[in-house]
């Protein structure tokens, strides 16, 4: 399994990050992406902006594990991880999963897999700014815990 | 001797994002006593109704987690990224 | 939802179809995508080429009832479906099906599920060539048939 | 009349894509035994273990589906496409 990890400051161009997860890996049958983007709205109210902090260090590592955990219960050839940190606007993709398998299964729930994961064990935090002029840091939410609990004893594939 | 950070809403609510800490306890929950001793804000992150999760040399640890000189130790709000 | 649906045997580029699915929508939180790639082996044998035909009329009708239904099931922004017909070689990109929705679990959900009946109602046949010379039509999987029936009655979201 | 279109390895078999007919049944089922009783690779195809799916005016159908005089008729193997 080809693994690529990264964290960036710089705008994330998610399609261009594309053909390295399937390039020249001609057992590959399916890649399946997952994009998180910015919203303009969060809990009913307009959002302006968005700084992405996170924990040096930490982050690859808690990445790593994820992607680890993943290969280990499907059979993969390529993830890539990209994920966002600083400030971000509307419309600005924060996260790009990407999964390459030889079967469209696996690679599906590998990537959902790793992004329930992310969601409830990387070390990101959010803090928004609404259109009126307030920052807050965004709550986490428990249909996040719910996902990647679900992940604990559910079905593998 | 260990190091000790806040990340996001913690380094706000304390004011801080880091320090050295010369004494340390052996467990994560002793150390979050030590903290919350210090009252005011500290007492509220670390004694109150906040969800505050740690690492230890950047993997996460429950409550018994144990603590050796030279560790890194991060305090930090459940996560929010993706 | 906004639906764009496609057949082509001109070569499939998946990476630069996927701006459309969420440029201009700020309401996108999740984008998920399937990529599907010719392999080079197929039932242990090498395979060379493959030539793919298709029920024209019919599978622009089937496609968009699947993605119909989809919407149906799942609040969706966005899903964009490209074929590949006509001869490919390994590595070639057969189908792109990309979905655009607020949250991800619902993107995830109507993404697996476009494929997974794609792959048993839409009139496609693959007629692949191996490295030793012969051409065989290529059997459907009973794999497939499952995966889609798992959908009539499963959980939703 | 009726337009009838077969396709993939169903052409290959039959040596044929389409055909008009211009007597029809009222029924998928009764059209398959019409054809069937063609012989040879019509029978095979027809009446034998081969799985043959079918579709009316361009929609998937079962055995009991109407035939009506203008309809196109498309018999095909199950689909391998994706």
């Amino acid at each position: 399994m080809d693994v690529e990890i990264r964290i960036q400051d710089t705008p994330l161009q998610p399609w261009s990050e594309m053909p390295p997860v399937h390039a020249g890996r001609p057992s590959v049958g399916g890649v399946v992406s997952f994009v998180g983007l910015m919203r303009d709205s969060n809990q009913g109210d307009a959002v302006a902006g968005m700084t992405l902090e996170h924990y040096p260090g930490m982050t690859e590592k808690a990445l790593a594990q994820i992607v680890d955990e993943a290969g280990q219960r499907w059979q993969l050839e390529a993830v890539r991880v990209i994920h966002r940190v600083g400030e971000l606007a509307p419309q600005d993709p924060i996260v790009l999963v990407a999964v390459a398998s030889a079967h469209r299964g696996e690679a599906f729930q590998a990537c959902e897999f790793i992004m329930d994961y992310l969601k409830t064990r990387a070390p990101f935090w959010k803090r928004e700014r609404t259109a009126a002029g307030d920052a807050r840091w965004v709550d986490a939410r428990h249909s996040d815990d719910a996902a990647a609990a679900a992940w604990e004893n559910g079905p593998e594939s | 001797m260990i190091q000790v950070l806040y990340f996001a809403s913690l380094r706000e609510r304390l004011g801080r994002g880091d320090e050295t800490l010369d004494q340390h306890p052996d467990t994560l929950a002793a150390l979050r006593a030590q903290l919350a001793a210090r009252g005011g804000a500290w007492h509220e992150v670390f004694a109150g109704d906040l969800r505050v999760l740690a690492a230890v040399n950047q993997e996460m640890a429950g409550e018994d987690g144990a603590i050796a000189d030279g560790d890194e130790i991060g305090f930090f709000p459940p996560v929010t990224g993706g």
